[in-house]
């Protein structure tokens, strides 16, 4: 469990108000109106829940509005860039151009995620000026770039070093070489093209030659080269003609479109048009589908088997979609993280600034709802033995999950605490359903539903006279939180539980007794 | 600055606790008591284990700054390392030889029981759960949680204000802003454990808690 | 596992310990004895116990508050082997914590089932094989220059392979067979260690780095051999 | 400011498109308003604001939603920044970190009573009566804020929003996403483009055959110069898929349980891995294999797994560490590609047998062709775009074209399929036929005369085959075309031609990049303010039939220049 038993949720006003907004939706929609009342009422076991409960300390508070306000009624906006794993902060005007990832040392395992280190290869008997051959390694799942293929001549500079190396260790051409090269092909096609009036059709099978099938980088490039041109093709070349505004505005693309409409091809005849074609050539981003590349993935698959190819996790953070096997697999540069301030989404207020110093944890501004709404906790009121099933009953009656320590037809009290953050005194009413909904019909009863809760004035001498009888019972209530909660605070239950009397009162808070009687399960 | 050696005769008990309100199991198995130092108000419970024997042997910077002598391991105040853990500094291969790192642990950490950490430096407001283990020279920022069973592979940084988790482990959501507020003194110690609300909060003030340790 | 420069190996102590790998491996179970190689290290506070025998290579290093037990069968520790705190080898050291030492076991084939000691071949590690903090180890044989990371579990009748890791709170059911090289993370994903595999020089680096991780515990630890011997 | 926008509306409705907020400016008048037939249409206005045509791709931000999967990045990327999953775990409680217990990792999810296979997987599905909308919008808006806190990164600025949709989604779907989209990320304008027309753009096309074998359901749209002209849907696609290789492996791995044990049951994210590691497709049985590539090993000779047994056949060895005992399933290679057959090809059924939604997908395909209009047959039969997420199992592509060939080698171009008396003139002349087939694929492609026209004349019977009639003036076209033309490859026609995609994103992304305006663009004030309705103020003249009624007035009537409209989506 992640969240130790007992913990406290907080249902944000976002839901009922969405609830609220709901019907325009429902009218489009043709739910009948009905069903919004039953949608009101708030359902801590619907799958929509998940989405308004909150714990307290991710709820902030909007002063102006007078409400909470969850993760999700506010809007983030960033104040800094840095890198998780160096911690250093990238200036927002890079952080686009790198692709918001960390341009320094910092890479991930592809394979299982954790950070990894360069380290050498070098021979300890003798060791080379350069300290080299390098390589990343991970320090978990030991992985190494060497299982791509890929060494180092320097220990710096990684990410430069990374995007001129392929798998495999070839050499990856730059993107101005590229283009070049591009350009260079092309004209040879023309030309061969023209020499042959047959018209023989250039197939890729003629650009195949040079390392297999193009990536997907290349491809994209290709194409959004070839459309770049043939829009070009349509446009006076001088950029700053009036005309050029238009330069690739869609009028002229869409003029293109539709050139074969009669409509339009007078006009075109006027500018003598070429006009916007396919792409022709892998050149130009036409890749036409060639079985053998598929044979060639089946029968890697049926010669390497499971343990080569990649799990979805693995496929999901890689760059690029298309990869399959563990050979294809590139080291990942960490993504950048972000400082970010909340705002209030309804009026815009700041709820919440952090100092924008990545070093710093402090906060500018923040509005927190724990200090204007009591804050509730639940505690099983009994001897440590019995303690950890009544937890795990509450938590049955709470949460759709089922503990097998749970004890059908038996009752347990529980201390619901509920402390008052406010300057002024509140009055508590409480309810429930006397059988909590789900597959363990549970009773529960509240002993005492209403009370108050006195105002939280003067701190301080409370906290030293407090500082006393609170150490009572203090290490089991640490062995609770260190297990997970199971046992939490077994001393006290001083009085008897009675209908009717809130248990015990302190200056800002109360506590009252909850009886439950865990229901049959339909397992146990 | 104490040392747990350093001890004044407390009563017969679980602890031992320091003029500087160290509390030290009597259970718990420390070695190269020299090299290390707690804050004061800091809790070792029985059967952890500190490592202090694997100490820097080259002359390092002292982390506690005042120390003479080298320092293995300095742990902060208010800091509470619980049953079952150990804490052993971390080494590494520097120049073709071993060397162990000073390893150093903040302020008002709570590392749960059943761990092993060999973490380079844990900061201020960390909460550890239970069956952690940290590799060596991991580095912790300030107000970070650390899920149950997690494994921190080596030389991770986790910056400060994430939850972490995993095998390994990674950063899988942030601490909300009002994470670590309150408990301690800051409203609700009042009640303490007997108003049915204990006196701290993860990441928060760990005095309460300290406080309660017999 | 890191690869950084450090001088030149024993290439002595290797000769010496292959031939001592003979021998431990076929050790027949002698009555209950301790032999211990004059340069093991044994800590304050390691404990060895049980009434079978228990061997110890030259070199190997016990850290404090480890534990052998050869309770129920014999244990050999190959040369330079290191366990550190709180590991507890052996067939039968498992039992005791089974429950809370590692609440995955559930999930994971009743490592009691398999771990019949009908075969009573007891447990032995191969050379230079690390053993880290917390971890409960009842496994057969673990090959030379494997590592068992910090809090796991290795069930009876375990052969792991050489130059295996184990990565951190790994649980290895009863009666597995891992294959040499193979990496455990996460929990359950298997991996093969292909660079520890292909390249020579890896796992002599490797080997020297142990080799200087043992002096330096011989200059930090105090022996209790005298104990024991 | 909403309600300054609203004023504004009622004030000049004639200037509605040029609304933003801001006062309308007179390039708005003047910009001319094209053919509402054309998919992507253009407005001058957006260039023509002040420093418009300086503005930079990051402006955008490009969206495709999927019914598994969101895909977000910025133009000019070849692949998406971040590819988020609808998965039950991430659709937690904040604050509870279950799925990161290594114990709760372990264990085998169930699936929850009453729930179809993969639905807690799904954002949406199109039909909407088993669909909570609130639900997809809490979905929606983690997943989106996600994207923009973790990976987007974007400074506070508000983004325009392009976004890929599959055309003729249902209304209350669209307006939900579009809700989320404008409230929670703030977005002053969303652009709608057609998933298969980006794809057709990421293909380096202008006509294709869009199929898009995706989770719920095969998509087949004919796209002829950058309009949707016909579409054909089949629930043969992902999920059958993963259901049926679940099935397979439910089976091998309950082989050698007793029979008293409970029986082994894989989640869904197993079936889905394994599916995604080692699934793949055969070729097409041996019989008139004229177009296969295949070691003869993995024939179909193998149906059955038991000759698997026999011949050394390679086999897979998958591990479940899920399950209780964790085990491994040795698994013969040639068995993988089974759910593939069953569920995509179903060779076993005869074709009267199925119901039109659920067509195998070779006849899905043939049928679509077989609807289109002659010429755009022969144009889109050679630009086959094969996409979508099933689309990556190696060898299915293969397949299907090979599968098509065979068909149309067979049937030709002919709707009637029995002929009853008639068969055997019938065979004469699909025999006469097949040899000007063969006849003319010596020739090759050479013939660029046909090619080159594009409005032919209504041709023979099966367009594919119609034999090239030599006129002079063609040939003199063709020979201008090659001299200053562009190359006859881009005029392919009247073959079977698969042609590969970069999927619909690239395709979002490079028309991003072109800064190419789609018809459908919505302002946020005017969809806080009227939601899809906003196009409405014709509702009684526009009644547009619609798959997914939401009440008529959506429609691209008369009023709509003054308006946003919803194009294809109506």
């Amino acid at each position: 469990m992640a969240q130790p038993f007992p913990y406290t949720y907080y249902s944000c006003d976002c839901y009922d108000s969405k609830v609220a907004a709901a019907p325009t939706k429902h009218a489009s929609q043709g739910i009948p109106p009905a069903e919004d009342e039953d949608e009101r009422d708030f359902d801590p076991r619907s799958p929509g829940a998940n989405y308004s409960l909150y714990p307290l300390e991710h709820l902030l508070y909007c002063e102006d509005c007078q409400q909470i306000r969850c993760p999700r009624c506010v809007v983030e906006e960033t104040l800094n860039w840095y890198c998780p794993s160096c911690l250093f902060e990238v200036p927002s005007s890079v952080v686009k151009t790198d692709g918001n990832r960390c341009t320094r040392n910092c890479y991930n395992c592809p394979v299982c995620s954790s950070p990894a280190v360069v380290t050498t290869l070098e021979d300890p008997f003798d060791p080379s000026s350069s300290g080299g051959p390098w390589l990343l390694l991970c320090t978990y799942c030991k992985w190494t770039s060497l299982e791509i293929g890929i060494e180092f001549e320097k220990h710096t500079g990684i990410t430069a070093q990374l995007a001129r190396l392929g798998n495999g260790g070839r050499t990856i051409p730059s993107h101005k070489e590229r283009e070049k090269e591009r350009e260079r092909r092309l004209e040879l096609d023309k030309h061969k093209s023209r020499d042959i009036l047959s018209g023989s059709e250039d197939s890729p099978t003629t650009d195949k030659r040079d390392d297999g099938p193009p990536s997907h980088d290349d491809i994209y490039a290709n194409l959004s080269a070839f459309y770049k041109s043939q829009l070009a093709a349509q446009q006076p070349s001088n950029p700053f003609s009036p005309h050029d505004i238009n330069f690739s505005s869609p009028s002229s693309f869409s003029r293109i479109m539709n050139l074969y409409s009669s409509s339009t091809s007078k006009k075109q005849k006027r500018e003598k048009p070429t006009p916007m074609r396919e792409a022709a050539s892998p050149l130009e981003g036409l890749t036409l589908h060639s079985p053998s590349t598929d044979t060639a993935i089946i029968d890697r698959l049926k010669t390497s088997g499971w343990s080569r190819t990649l799990s979805p996790a693995q496929k999901l953070a890689q760059m690029t979609p298309t990869v399959r096997f563990t050979s294809d697999l590139r080291p990942l540069a960490s993504i950048l993280c972000t400082k970010r301030g909340k705002r209030c989404r309804s009026c815009r207020h700041i709820l919440s600034k952090p100092e924008s110093k990545i070093t710093s944890t402090r906060y500018k501004i923040k509005l927190l709802a724990r200090n204007h709404i009591p804050r509730l906790s639940l505690r099983a009121l009994h001897t440590s033995t019995s303690a950890s099933a009544s937890a795990t009953a509450a938590a049955a009656a709470i949460l759709p999950f089922n503990y097998d320590s749970l004890r059908p037809g038996l009752p347990i009290h529980f201390l619901l605490h509920i402390s008052n953050p406010l300057f002024d005194p509140v009055r508590v009413t409480l309810a429930t359903p006397s059988l909590t909904p789900g597959r363990v019909h549970t009773r529960v009863t509240i002993l005492c539903p209403q009370f108050d809760v006195g105002a939280n004035t003067d701190v301080w001498d409370d906290a030293l006279s407090g500082s006393t009888d609170t150490a009572a019972g203090g290490l089991k209530r640490f062995s609770a939180s260190g297990e997970g909660g199971a046992g939490r605070g077994t001393e006290g239950s001083g009085g008897a539980v009675e209908a009717g009397k809130i248990w015990e009162r302190g200056r800002n808070w109360t506590s009252v007794v909850l009886e439950v009687v865990p229901g049959k399960d339909g397992k146990a | 600055m104490s040392r747990p050696s350093a001890r004044k005769a407390a009563p017969k008990g679980e602890y031992i606790e320091t003029d500087s309100g160290n509390k030290v199991s009597r259970r718990s198995a420390i070695t190269g008591t020299a090299n290390i130092t707690l804050g004061g108000r800091t809790v070792i419970m029985a059967d952890v284990h500190l490592r202090g024997d694997l100490h820097p042997t080259r002359a390092a910077p002292s982390t506690s700054g005042k120390e003479p002598i080298t320092t293995s391991i300095s742990i902060g105040r208010c800091t509470v390392i619980s049953t079952g853990s150990v804490i052993r500094p971390p080494s590494r291969i520097s120049r073709g030889e071993v060397h162990y790192y000073p390893m150093k642990i903040g302020d008002n950490v709570f590392i749960g029981p059943h761990c092993t950490i060999s973490a380079i430096s844990i900061s201020s407001h960390v909460h550890i759960s239970h069956h952690v283990t940290i590799h060596p020279f991991a580095m912790i920022k300030e107000n970070v949680k650390i899920l149950p069973h997690a494994v921190i592979p080596a030389n991770m940084v986790i910056p400060s204000g994430s939850v972490v988790g995993g095998q390994p482990a990674r950063v899988v959501g942030e601490v909300g802003e009002g994470w670590g507020v309150g408990g301690g003194v800051s409203g609700g110690i009042g009640g303490g454990e007997k108003g049915g609300e204990k006196g701290w909060v993860e990441g928060g003030d760990l005095r309460e808690l300290v406080r309660s340790v017999k | 596992m890191s690869t950084q420069p450090a001088p030149a190996a024993r290439p002595s102590s290797d000769r010496r310990t292959s031939t001592l790998q003979k021998r431990t491996s076929t050790a027949l179970p002698k009555p209950s004895s301790i032999v211990l190689d004059p340069s093991v290290l044994i800590a304050q506070h390691a404990q060895l116990t049980g009434t079978h025998p228990i061997t110890i290579g030259p070199g190997a290093v016990l850290h404090p508050h480890s534990k052998i037990s050869s309770v129920l069968a014999p244990v050999v520790l190959g040369e330079g082997v290191v366990i550190y705190e709180r590991a507890r080898i052996g067939v039968g050291v498992g039992d005791a914590k089974a429950g809370d030492a590692n609440r995955r076991t559930s999930v994971l084939p009743d490592r009691g089932s398999g771990g019949s000691l009908a075969r009573g071949e007891g447990t032995v590690l191969g050379r230079n094989v690390v053993v880290e903090t917390n971890c409960v180890v009842e496994a057969s044989e673990i090959g030379e220059g494997s590592v068992v990371e910090a809090a796991c579990t290795l069930g009876r009748g375990c052969v792991i392979g050489r130059y295996c890791i184990i990565s951190a709170a790994s649980v290895i059911p009863a009666n597995t067979r891992l294959d040499d090289f193979t990496v455990v993370y996460s929990g359950n994903e298997k991996r093969i260690n292909q660079t520890m595999k292909d390249r020579k020089e890896v796992r002599q680096s490797y080997k020297t780095k142990h080799a200087k991780q043992l002096d330096m515990f011989r200059k930090l630890i105090p022996n209790q051999l005298a104990k024991w011997a | 400011m909403s309600s300054s926008a609203g004023g504004e509306r009622k004030v000049s409705a004639s200037l509605g498109r040029s609304v933003r907020g801001q006062t309308p400016r007179i390039q708005d008048l003047a910009s001319t308003p094209e053919s509402p037939r054309t998919p992507l249409r253009s407005t001058s206005q957006w260039f023509s604001s002040p420093g418009g045509s300086f503005r930079t791709e990051e402006e955008y931000v490009v969206l495709e939603v999927g019914s598994r999967f969101v895909r977000g990045g910025f133009p000019g990327q070849s692949a998406p920044l971040c590819i988020l999953p609808f998965g039950p775990d991430e659709q937690r409680r904040l604050g509870d970190y279950r799925q990161w217990d290594p114990e709760y990792k372990m264990k085998r999810r169930k699936r929850k009573r009453g729930q179809e296979w993969g639905q807690e997987h799904e954002l949406y599905r199109t039909d909407l009566s088993k669909l909570d909308l609130g639900l997809l919008e809490d979905k929606l808006e983690r997943v989106m804020r996600e994207a923009y806190n973790k990976y987007f990164l974007l400074d506070p600025k508000p983004r325009r929003i392009l976004l890929a949709l599959p055309p003729r989604m249902p209304h209350p779907l669209m307006s939900t996403i579009l809700g989320v989209l404008f409230g929670s990320m703030q977005a002053p304008s969303i652009t709608l483009l057609s998933s298969p027309i980006l794809s057709t753009v990421a293909a380096g096309l202008r006509s294709a055959l869009v199929v898009d074998i995706g989770w719920a359901e095969t998509t087949v749209t004919g796209v002829y110069e950058y309009r949707e002209v016909h579409e054909a849907r089949s629930i043969r696609a992902g999920k059958m898929l993963s259901e049926e290789m679940a099935k397979l492996l439910n089976e091998e791995l309950n082989e050698d349980v007793e029979p008293g044990d409970p029986k082994i049951e894989v989640s869904f994210e197993e079936a889905e891995e394994v599916l995604t590691r080692v699934g793949w497709c055969k070729s097409r049985p041996k019989s008139n294999r004229n177009t296969l590539y295949f070691p003869a090993r993995t024939s179909p000779i193998l149906e059955e797994f038991e000759d698997a047994v026999e011949v050394p056949e390679p086999t897979v060895a998958i591990p479940f560490p899920k399950n209780t005992p964790p085990t491994e399933l040795i698994i013969a290679f040639a068995s993988l590609a089974k759910p593939a057959e069953a569920a995509l090809f179903a060779p076993q059924t005869a074709l009267n047998e199925f119901d039109d939604h659920e067509l195998p997908l070779h006849h899905l395909i043939y049928r679509a062709l077989l609807s289109l209009p002659m010429d755009v047959r022969r144009i889109c039969m050679s630009r086959i775009v094969i996409t979508g997420g099933v689309s990556n199992l190696p060898g299915l592509k293969t397949r299907i074209i090979a599968e098509l060939e065979a068909m149309v080698q067979q049937r030709g171009w002919d709707p009637v399929r029995s002929y009853g008396s008639a068969g055997a003139r019938r065979e004469a002349i699909l025999r006469q036929q097949r040899e000007n087939a063969e006849l003319r694929r010596e020739e090759g492609e050479d013939k660029v005369s046909e090619s080159l026209d594009p409005d032919n004349p209504p041709a023979p019977p099966s367009a594919g085959f119609q034999s090239p009639e030599e006129d002079p003036i063609d040939l003199k076209l063709a020979h201008i075309a090659l001299r200053n033309g562009p190359p006859p490859n881009a005029y392919v026609g009247g073959v079977i031609r698969g042609v590969e995609t970069l999927g619909a994103w690239a395709g979002a992304s490079l028309v991003a990049q072109l800064r190419i305006k789609g018809i459908v663009e919505i302002e946020r004030e005017k969809f806080l303010q009227h939601g899809l309705l906003g196009a409405s103020k014709d509702k009684e003249i526009s009644v547009v039939p619609q798959r997914q009624s939401m009440g008529p007035g959506v429609g691209r009537g008369a009023g709509e220049r003054a308006s946003w409209t919803l194009g294809v989506w109506a």
